[in-house]
């Protein structure tokens, strides 16, 4: 994967969460304050913007470049722990024009780990933990058995969606959601929703590039 | 959704307009979007920054000035704002004396006031953080992410600004706003919802009859739902929680704070409530303000915090304080 | 009607305990419900009283103080304060120099006041009464009972209760008084009705896309219905009803009020689009007032109030003022 | 008449006021500030404890306390203007311990001018004048062409609510309904409406009176 997949994967990730903004606000209306999908949606749109403008030649880059716009336009809680995520992710992937799924694995790894560093939500907390640690278990399952990245990042995906669903029957222990309490219970935690469509981008473009090889520079994704 | 705004979108852009405006003895920044006072740092004195969502007016806008704060970072409505306006903002009330942000405990605000102040301090600034968090309606820090900075936000913000004007070092003004919270105790109560402008739907539906007992200042919804009933008995649940949680006795300075869409003649027949609570309890009010000064938009309800006070204390609430929303003694 | 009250019929009773409680520096008379400067009154100085009907707080409670006010009669919600209570205060206030009244324009107030007068000179007392008609929307004084008074009150009472205080007798301040009325025009607009306690109803229904245009300050319906529009549409109806009225230019006093339910962010909103339109008129804002001053319960909306300033008035405005709602310079 | 009728006349407008109050509030919502029927019941109650409490011997004095009563408690437009009218018509009845159906004319008459005085309305201005100005008309024909007590009251509540009907035609120029020009059409005038309680209170207590003579002091009613 090169940088130019990783810029598709954040333009993926910013249109799904544009489309579903409503859905995600709705979502932290109930559990939240009713912006999780107004922040998400400013702060991946300035991602995208300046990933535009400063056209990152790497992905480690590029994942540090969104890592810095989310946290710099996002606010709330999510803005600096995705933007944590990302800038932790971009960490471990140095200079590489081009990085392996492997790589990626540990990529992601790191996500979760800056975001537990900074949030300490454990799983079960009811947060977007929830949805990305089964996400990055699932994703290195598939790599260690010597699955490919599409495989790696759509059993990712599919793990995402199941972390998400059990978030509706947990009681919010982190984050504002857990002021209500057990009336969170029975509600799907907007964080979580949220890591499900930028992981579910990621399945999209990591497919979509092994699919479309003649892409420029997306051959190079394994 | 009803709002006298010119788009969901720039509600914040053009209030800021509307500070700038209004108000000479400030100076907003609106591309970096914070709010000094205006003519600059004072040299010598500790900063004091604060900041949070917008949609609380005038927290914290209104309580930048003379005897109180600095600068004011407001974020998107009920967003934390982002590090990079807190870094602008703490550099530039930072009079060599160090910088301190009172942050109210939410995960966003103390996430990107962190941030924040990591790169403060890679630029070489001091900065110290006081985190306000007041409200007894959250009740086990374990099984949450802490209690909740209310009403206590604006006894921080005062008590530790007049303690800075004389003087304070960065270190008392850190341990002073520390002891206005750890004295300070709120309990809120929602009537009605209130709907962020880019949302344009309300956080949450309630019955005529039915009341939110424990809500904080996000237009979210309480710890449980009750009934409506008489201001005497809301006052009488949210003073047994305060009460339970920090015994009152002696002295105490309380705010009876109205959520944004509640009338001041309700606030008064609130503070009647009060008062007869407390002095029904041998707890004596000796300072008091009553009025909107931490809002939740247009939500009807309520807010009661109260501050057990010391003669210090009481000495630096009585110091002068000139900003647009607090104003004695000058 | 969902309200912090504790009965419908108690609700202004229990308010003025509260104004009581709250504010060491007021005396409240709950049996003959009126609303004094502690220390009664002040020898030779002309004493100021106003009064109307509750629900318009601070407005007039507030501003009673140093600098203001010596007295208000708060009648019940909307109604107006009766002829007894009028008296009494003005007795209260009576420093030898007469008593000023202040009486918003409704057939009501103004009968009240009248009686009120003539029983105080049947005791020997010097009264003289100003009558506050602001409100533009009420076009035409043959087809009606005259322009309502609204916002302006604020102001005739801040300016000549600072004449008062520096020694103007009874007649100048009439005079004065009756200057800052011709020179000020406002204009009202309603998003949303409000709840009489005592009805429990909501006065009008409106559309969720309908507003109210021209509206007082007691819940009633404006002069037309119309639809949503922006802030900034929204005052151009205002303003450009008030400069078609009173042709506006120079230095002018503002106040962006809120009519109680509308939260401040908003209000600066709205006051963005005051400044923008009166600057590009050439119309120069040296002071203002944004906040919530004379209210209508919870109801959503604001009204703008103009003042055409001389040098004198704003010398005036400037004097100190001591009281619950507004206060500077001291 | 005899103060005791007269104060049966309070009494009853004071019930049919306190039962038809939240009706005037409603008429007043539409076109005032929703309070005529709280401020009519405010008054009257007071009326009938001041009565109650002083217990005065002479018709005048009972609606010269009655007029004292509504001054004093009822607040608004409407306080002002019924004390008047209650004191005017109170200062032509003078000390008599019992008055003529003609002398109770002079009286109504006096009450409409006093209340024109202060108010400064005419007829078609939408207010209690519209149905208090026919009902005195009404009463006074009927008297000069030689009806009783009870055919002339009966005559004066049906001219008001013939009155307060025709209200509703009417554009508001007095009183706060004014201000709503033209949107006041189609809305009857609150106050014409407390005209006709009052007035219909004083037709029940005069036939009553004429048919129950056997009321000790009733039976002087002509
Ligand atoms: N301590 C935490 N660790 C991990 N995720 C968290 C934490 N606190 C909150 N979150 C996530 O952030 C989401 C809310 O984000 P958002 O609504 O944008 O911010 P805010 O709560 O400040 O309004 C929650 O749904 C949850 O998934
Ligand atoms: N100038 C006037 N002359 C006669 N009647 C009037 C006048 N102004 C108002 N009224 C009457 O008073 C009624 C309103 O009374 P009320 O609602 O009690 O007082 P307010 O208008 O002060 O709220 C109107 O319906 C009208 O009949
Ligand atoms: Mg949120
Ligand atoms: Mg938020
Ligand atoms: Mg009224
Ligand atoms: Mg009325």
């Amino acid at each position: 994967m090169d940088a130019r997949m990783f810029r598709a994967w954040i333009h993926e990730a910013a249109r799904l969460v544009a489309e579903n903004a409503d859905h995600l606000t709705r979502l932290d209306s109930a559990v939240g304050d009713a912006d999780h999908g107004i922040n998400m949606r400013r702060g991946l749109q300035a991602a995208v913007a300046m990933l535009d403008e400063t056209d990152p030649s790497t992905p480690g880059a590029v994942l540090a470049t969104v890592g810095r716009a989310l946290i710099s336009k996002t606010g709330g809680a999510s803005g600096p722990l995705y933007g944590t995520g990302f800038r932790q992710a971009a960490g471990t992937l140095g200079e590489d024009p081009d990085v392996s799924a492997a790589q990626l694995g540990a990529a992601l790894a790191a996500a979760l780990t800056g975001i537990q560093r900074i949030g300490a939500a454990l799983e079960g907390d009811k947060t977007m933990i929830d949805a990305l640690s089964p996400a990055v278990t699932a994703y290195q399952a598939v790599i260690d058995t010597g699955g490919d990245l599409a495989n790696a990042t759509r059993a990712a995906s599919d793990a995402a969606v199941r972390g998400l669903k059990q978030t509706a029957g947990m009681q919010a222990r982190k984050g504002r959601a857990s002021y209500l309490g057990a009336r969170t219970i029975g509600h799907e935690d907007p964080g979580a929703a949220s890591t499900v469509l930028i992981m579910s981008a990621l399945a999209t473009v990591s497919s979509a590039g092994e699919r479309r090889s003649e892409w420029p520079g997306a051959g190079a994704a394994t | 959704m009803k709002k006298l705004i010119n788009s969901p979108d720039e509600v914040l852009a053009d209030a800021l307009v509307g500070v700038a405006a209004a108000h000479p003895s400030l100076t907003v920044n609106t591309s970096e979007r914070y709010i000094v006072r205006a003519g600059g740092p004072t040299a010598g004195k500790v900063g004091l920054v604060s900041g949070g969502g917008s949609g609380h007016e005038p927290l914290h806008g209104g309580f930048v000035g003379y005897g109180m704060l600095d600068a004011a970072c407001p974020g998107e409505v009920f967003t934390s704002p982002v590090p990079d306006q807190i870094l602008a903002a703490t550099r530039a009330v930072d009079g060599g004396a160090g910088v301190l942000h009172i942050v109210k405990n939410y995960t966003g605000d103390v996430l990107n006031f962190q941030m924040a102040a990591e790169l403060a301090a890679d630029d070489g600034l001091r900065v110290e953080g006081v985190v306000v968090n007041d409200d007894v309606a959250v009740e086990n820090s374990t099984w949450t992410a802490g209690r909740r900075g209310t009403g206590a936000t604006v006894f921080v913000e005062k008590i530790v600004g007049a303690a800075a004007e004389l003087g304070a070092d960065l270190g008392m003004t850190a341990a002073l706003g520390q002891e206005v919270n750890d004295r300070s105790r709120s309990f809120g109560v929602a009537l009605t919802p209130c709907t962020v402008p880019a949302s344009g739907k309300p956080g949450f539906e309630l019955g005529e009859d039915e009341i939110e007992l424990g809500v904080g200042i996000h237009g979210e919804p309480g710890r449980a739902r009750g009934r409506l009933v008489s201001a005497r008995e809301i006052v009488g649940v949210a003073l047994d929680a305060i009460h339970t949680d920090m015994p009152l006795s002696g002295e105490v300075l309380v705010m009876v704070n109205g959520l944004g869409g509640t009338p001041l003649i309700e606030l008064y027949v609130v503070y009647a409530a009060v008062a007869e609570w407390l002095a029904g309890h041998g707890v004596w009010i000796t300072r008091n303000l009553v009025g909107n000064y931490v809002t939740s938009l247009e939500m009807a309800g309520c807010t009661i915090t109260v501050c057990r006070l010391t003669p210090q204390l009481t000495y630096l609430w009585d110091a002068p304080v000139v900003t647009p929303a607090l104003r004695w003694g000058r």
